[in-house]
């Protein structure tokens, strides 16, 4: 069980802030590192990974500080953003490869479990560089997972690849979480982070804009009216019987138009203060009203719409 | 290794989609329309001319956007996209009035002068959409825009080539493995996996409702099934949402009175639309790594 | 702990022997034996020749070269693409893989360059004079010196083959010959120390001596260590920033 | 066949104006050739980072004011102390300093070519009217004109020097363009060599390093060769051996050709090495070029 803690970290270069006073914890189980393209993800994943000193505060893990130390890289496995790799060897000896670099007292075995775990034993024998992108993601994770390390850091690692690709990593990572480890991923695709991080850390323009798990960090901003879209077969009289309520602060009717692939139609815009509240009285008052409810969607709740309303704060 | 086997489908002006996994052909595909790419069989044409013996002419007329890096990281947007033009056939004098508009159009103001080693990826996809651009071409093939984009940068993108497609009357070839975005941008869609034609139609059915519905109430979720399904409605749970068969519209009334009934919250009442990523995932199915 | 690590070095020679750089690593010390078969074939044992052959051709041009290409070879690729990140994310003291690296580029520059240096010598000139073997020593030092030199280039800047090019063939060479005090900083002469004290008395007469003193063995040390060690610290707090 | 702008299925807008809307160009679109003129021009003023970013400027600027240094101090020489010639002759100058133009080579010859390897801008040259012959040519004419200048400024600084120092321009004219001729030469053959080992290796450092070497190897070869051949007492077989390194070779050339006194002692040996001479130089460029044009048919785009 190994915990990393940043301490009012910040780390500049010249006059530009990448990283503004950041305090964060990150336990055993799946975070999801969380911004924008230039929030300063992997600024922060480099200091965690001890490439990069912060220019204040401290980056520890269980108490050890990461910076021009190389022993903590017993306890972390870190998976490289960039594709480049030794392309002339094969998977497999280069899985070997790093489990010797790491000194382990059996290289083979440990190889052997880290290329089983990836699924990747049918390829290992093939040059890495005729690899697939989701293969060497693959291979990356083995060479992270060689010795065994109680925290596994990776730096976007969905990017560029397809929805069977994603799924196949997604699934790694939540057994990685299961078995306990610290598992840190940074993305900005946001559908992987709400499938299997239990935890979210949101970096907006180097400042930690909010933590916990993405349900929390929904209800912490509940001073943020929430959207909702309902469709209905009499719209206005829905209007004027939920406007009646006080945990609705507006209503507005509004024509879907047909773009790309939803067809045109009619919907209701609500925007609710108390979503509790609102939830329970939207379908007490369809009924007493004899209204048939076709769609209830929240509009604003994934995460998308929770990092492009931090993004505008 | 056979990248693209017998495919044979026409597209109308407007925005395309064309979707498939990594691997699935796409880029060879976009290869072969420039006329970059013998076809080992058949024919294509482009804008009315032959990709196999006038490559020339369409690649004056047709602007690509590659998948991969292909920025030089010592030069800045300008200047590159100005020679750019320029190796388009544009006089000096035109192609660096026509960079100017095609980079105040893709969204790239004062960096557009510094050196393109320092640009985000957000911004580098910019420099690639208005090289692509610069020469006016009749249309244009995107590879993968959206590649590397966080939410904000996407939705610019999607939003640029939907202008495109519609207001700079260019028609869009646009390839994506991230479907949520083409549902949002195409008129029609292409899929292609593993080189072979899965679908061809207009987005519009290709993402048609099912009789799925896919309910979420904020608590007590299995009385709320136990009280479908004591109400004639099939309902199982799935996670934390609950599906519902629809035999009828009435069923719709009947999780309504349900939900009241109990005095629970309804989150979540949608048609499971059919969304094109079981689409993409169901028939190609097997382990087969792309 | 031994200050070398075995799988550093099959890695480093794997990225270093490289199709392409290898061919050009071979074809060095082959063109030199070449011409040395050829000037032996002609002109039979000829110290002035054999000297000038050894100085100018193999000390001057191939050992310079080899350098180049196993110092910067060594350690310059996986920086340049990232690869190095396999390295610095394991528990292993900078100061050995810089070592171990030095070591298979400097074990490139003697078996590619002082051996052959060695045989060509023998070949021009027999035994006389002490000529084959002071060379070859001098080929062995000033290949050290130059790997050393270069490796460090390369963690510090992306284009050390170019700066690496204007220090051995523009300081050393041109500069050298207009500018004599040059040449005390030049590999080339440091190592010639060496090779003067081999070929002795007639080292004068052949051209085999140096333009500095015994000092020079000091600085060649001086260098081989000192860039070693700080090519080190600069390991340990290299960011893998990709801009070009 | 320009596609109507449907507008979606919005509202259709009447008479809206969209001044600042996106505008089409129908002005005029030139051929291949002035495609290959454009290539041509920035890649030769990008060889001394011209059009690029400030730190590529560095080491071309520095390799051309070291070419330049001996000719303006010999300028200024010949000026002071009013002298009837040149301190430093035309003809030998550029094989003098043949070491800054060979590390001037070895260095832009990657930056023209393999950085477009490196980076995949292959993909976009491609994807417009440009064949792969357009490219081989742009870019070897970019080259040589990019070594022609580091050599000709120089050349021309010294005749300036000479004209300053009131020596007859009839007098000075013939050498300064004998020298330049064999500056054509030599740079159309260097520009050769470099760019069929550059574009072997999107490897920027390898480039620099191969050519380089290769240059040094057949200077050093072709020197103990020709040291061997006078040893031998043969003067013709020394001048053979200027067969093997592109300065001797051009030197040679210019010698029986353009008259210009040969710097490396023994010129082609007879008519017959003067044609073989000439024959090899002309073969060797096409010859590159002819190879250039074989390796980027190869090039996939992607």
């Amino acid at each position: 069980m190994s915990t990393l803690v940043l301490d009012a970290v910040s780390r500049w270069f010249g006059n530009v802030v990448a990283v503004n006073d950041v305090t964060m914890t990150i336990g055993p189980g799946v975070t999801g590192l969380l911004g924008p393209n230039g929030a300063g993800k992997s600024t922060l994943i480099h200091m965690m990974a001890g490439f990069l000193p912060p220019s204040s505060g401290t980056v520890t893990l269980d108490g050890d500080v990461l910076w021009r130390n190389e022993q903590v890289y017993r306890r972390i496995g870190l998976v490289p953003e960039r594709e480049a790799m030794y392309d002339a060897m094969t998977g497999w000896q280069f899985v070997l490869a790093n489990a010797r670099l790491h000194r382990l007292t059996d290289p083979e075995a440990a190889a052997r479990r880290a290329v089983d775990t990836v699924q990747m034993a049918q390829a290992e024998s093939r040059d890495v560089g005729t690899y697939s992108k989701g293969m060497k993601q693959r291979i990356k994770m083995a060479t992270a997972l060689v010795h065994d390390p109680p925290v596994l850091l990776l730096d976007e690692p969905f990017n560029g690849m397809d929805p069977r690709q994603r799924l196949q990593l997604m699934d790694l990572l939540r057994e990685m979480g299961q078995q306990g480890r610290t598992v840190l991923f940074s993305s900005h695709i946001l559908e992987e982070v709400e499938q299997i991080a239990t935890d979210v850390q949101v970096v907006v323009s180097g400042r930690h804009a909010a933590s916990g798990d993405f349900r929390q960090i929904r209800q912490l901003m509940t001073e943020r009216p929430h959207q909702y879209t309902v469709r209905s077969d009499d719209d206005r009289a829905l209007a004027a019987a939920v406007m009646a309520d006080g945990s609705v602060t507006g209503v507005e009717l509004v024509a879907t138009t047909a773009v790309g692939s939803r067809q045109g139609g009619r919907a209701l815009h609500v925007e609710a203060t108390d979503r509790a509240s609102f939830v329970r009285l939207l379908p007490q008052v369809a009924q007493r009203h004899g209204i048939r409810l076709f769609e209830v969607t929240p509009a604003d709740e994934s995460l998308e719409s929770v990092f492009s309303y931090l993004v505008a704060r | 290794m056979l990248a693209v086997c017998d495919l044979t489908v026409d597209v109308a002006p407007g925005v395309v989609g064309l979707v498939g996994a990594n691997g699935a052909g796409k880029s060879t595909l976009l290869k072969m329309l420039l006329g970059l790419l013998p076809a080992t069989s058949g024919s294509a044409s482009v804008l009315g001319h032959d990709v196999a013996t006038e490559g020339p002419a369409i690649r004056q007329r047709v602007g690509y956007m590659p998948e991969h890096d292909c920025l030089p990281p010592d030069v800045s947007a300008t200047e590159f996209v100005v020679h750019m033009a320029q190796l388009s056939g544009l006089p000096r004098a035109a192609a660096r009035e026509r960079t100017a508009d095609v980079l105040r159009h893709v969204g790239l103001d004062e960096e557009r002068y510094r050196p393109m080693g320092g640009y985000s990826t957000g911004m580098r996809q910019r420099v690639k959409l208005a090289q692509a651009l610069a020469h006016d071409p009749q249309l244009v093939l995107l590879d993968e825009p959206t590649n590397g984009l966080d939410p904000a940068g996407r939705d610019d993108m999607l939003g640029l080539v939907r202008r495109i497609g519609t207001e700079f009357g260019i028609s869009v070839l646009v390839t994506s493995h991230l479907l949520g975005e083409l549902e949002r941008v195409c008129d029609a869609v292409v899929v292609i996996d593993g080189g072979q034609l899965l679908r061809s139609s207009a987005t519009a059915d290709v993402t048609a409702a099912s009789a799925l519905l896919v309910v979420e109430v904020d608590a007590r979720s299995g009385e709320f099934v136990d009280a479908l399904t004591s109400a004639g409605v099939r309902a199982h749970p799935a996670g934390r949402l609950v599906e519902v068969e629809l035999a009828g519209d009435g069923d719709y009334d009947r999780v309504r009175d349900a939900a009241a009934g109990l005095g629970v919250g309804l989150v979540r009442l949608e048609q499971r639309r059919h969304r094109m990523a079981e689409l993409f995932l169901a028939p190609a199915g097997g382990g087969r790594d792309a | 702990m031994s200050p070398v690590d075995a799988t550093v070095a099959r890695l480093t020679a794997g990225s270093l022997l490289g199709r392409r750089r290898a061919l050009l690593l071979l074809a060095l010390p082959a063109v030199l034996l070449v011409l040395a078969g050829v000037a032996r074939a002609l002109s039979g044992q000829d110290a002035e020749l054999s000297a000038f052959l050894l100085s100018s051709f193999a000390l001057g041009t191939v050992v310079p070269l080899l350098g180049l290409l196993a110092g910067t070879g060594a350690i310059g690729p996986e920086i340049d693409d990232g690869s190095i990140v396999y390295l610095l994310s394991k528990p292993l003291s900078r100061s050995v893989m810089v070592v171990t690296k030095l070591l298979v580029a400097v074990a490139v520059v003697l078996v590619l360059g002082a051996l052959p240096t060695l045989v060509a010598g023998l070949l021009l000139a027999g035994t006389s004079d002490g000529l084959a073997v002071g060379f070859a020593v001098g080929a062995a030092a000033a290949g050290t010196g130059y790997c050393a030199l270069f490796l460090l280039l390369a963690v510090v800047t992306r284009n050390a083959v170019v700066v690496g090019l204007m220090y051995a063939l523009i300081w050393e060479s041109l500069v050298g010959q207009l500018v004599p005090g040059a040449q005390a900083l030049s590999i080339r002469q440091w190592a010639l120390v060496l090779t003067e004290r081999i070929v002795g008395g007639r080292a004068e007469a052949l051209g085999a001596d140096s333009a500095v003193g015994s000092i020079g063995l000091v600085l060649l040390v001086a260098v081989v260590v000192g860039a070693t060690w700080y090519a080190g610290r600069r390991l340990r707090t290299l960011r893998l920033t990709s801009d070009a | 066949m320009t596609p109507d702008v449907q507008a979606g299925a919005g509202p259709v807008e009447s008479g809206a104006i969209h001044d600042i809307g996106y505008r089409h160009y129908d002005g005029e679109r030139r051929g291949r050739a002035a495609v290959r003129r454009a290539m041509f021009v920035e890649s030769a003023r990008g060889a001394y980072g011209l059009g690029r970013a400030g730190r590529t400027k560095v080491m071309p600027a520095l390799l051309l004011a070291a070419m330049c240094l001996p000719a303006l101090v010999g300028a200024a020489i010949a000026a002071l102390t009013g002298a009837d010639e040149l301190p430093i002759a035309y003809g030998g100058y550029v094989l003098n300093l043949q070491v800054l133009v060979s590390v001037y080579l070895a260095a832009q010859a990657p930056v023209s070519v393999s950085r477009d390897l490196r980076f995949g801008v292959m993909s976009l040259y491609f994807s417009r009217p440009m064949e792969r012959i357009d490219y081989v040519l742009a870019k070897y004419a970019a080259l040589a004109t990019a070594v022609l200048v580091l050599m000709a400024l120089p050349l021309t600084i010294l005749l300036a020097g000479a004209l300053l120092a009131k020596m007859p321009l009839g007098e000075q004219l013939p050498d300064y363009l004998r020298a330049m001729g064999a500056a054509v030469l030599l740079a159309l053959v260097l520009a050769g060599i470099g760019l069929v080992i550059a574009a072997v290796t999107p490897r920027r450092g390898l480039g620099v390093a191969a050519i380089i070497a290769v240059l040094l190897v057949l200077s050093g070869v072709q020197g103990a060769a020709q040291v061997i051949a006078t040893e031998q007492g043969t003067r013709d077989a020394a001048g053979w051996t200027g067969l093997l390194s592109p300065y001797t070779l051009v030197d040679g050339v210019a010698h029986r050709f353009l008259g210009q006194d040969s710097v490396l002692g023994a010129g082609p040996p007879g008519t017959a090495g003067a044609l073989v001479f000439a024959a090899v130089t002309a073969l060797l460029v096409a010859g590159c070029l002819g190879l250039l044009v074989l390796r980027y048919r190869r090039v996939s785009i992607s």
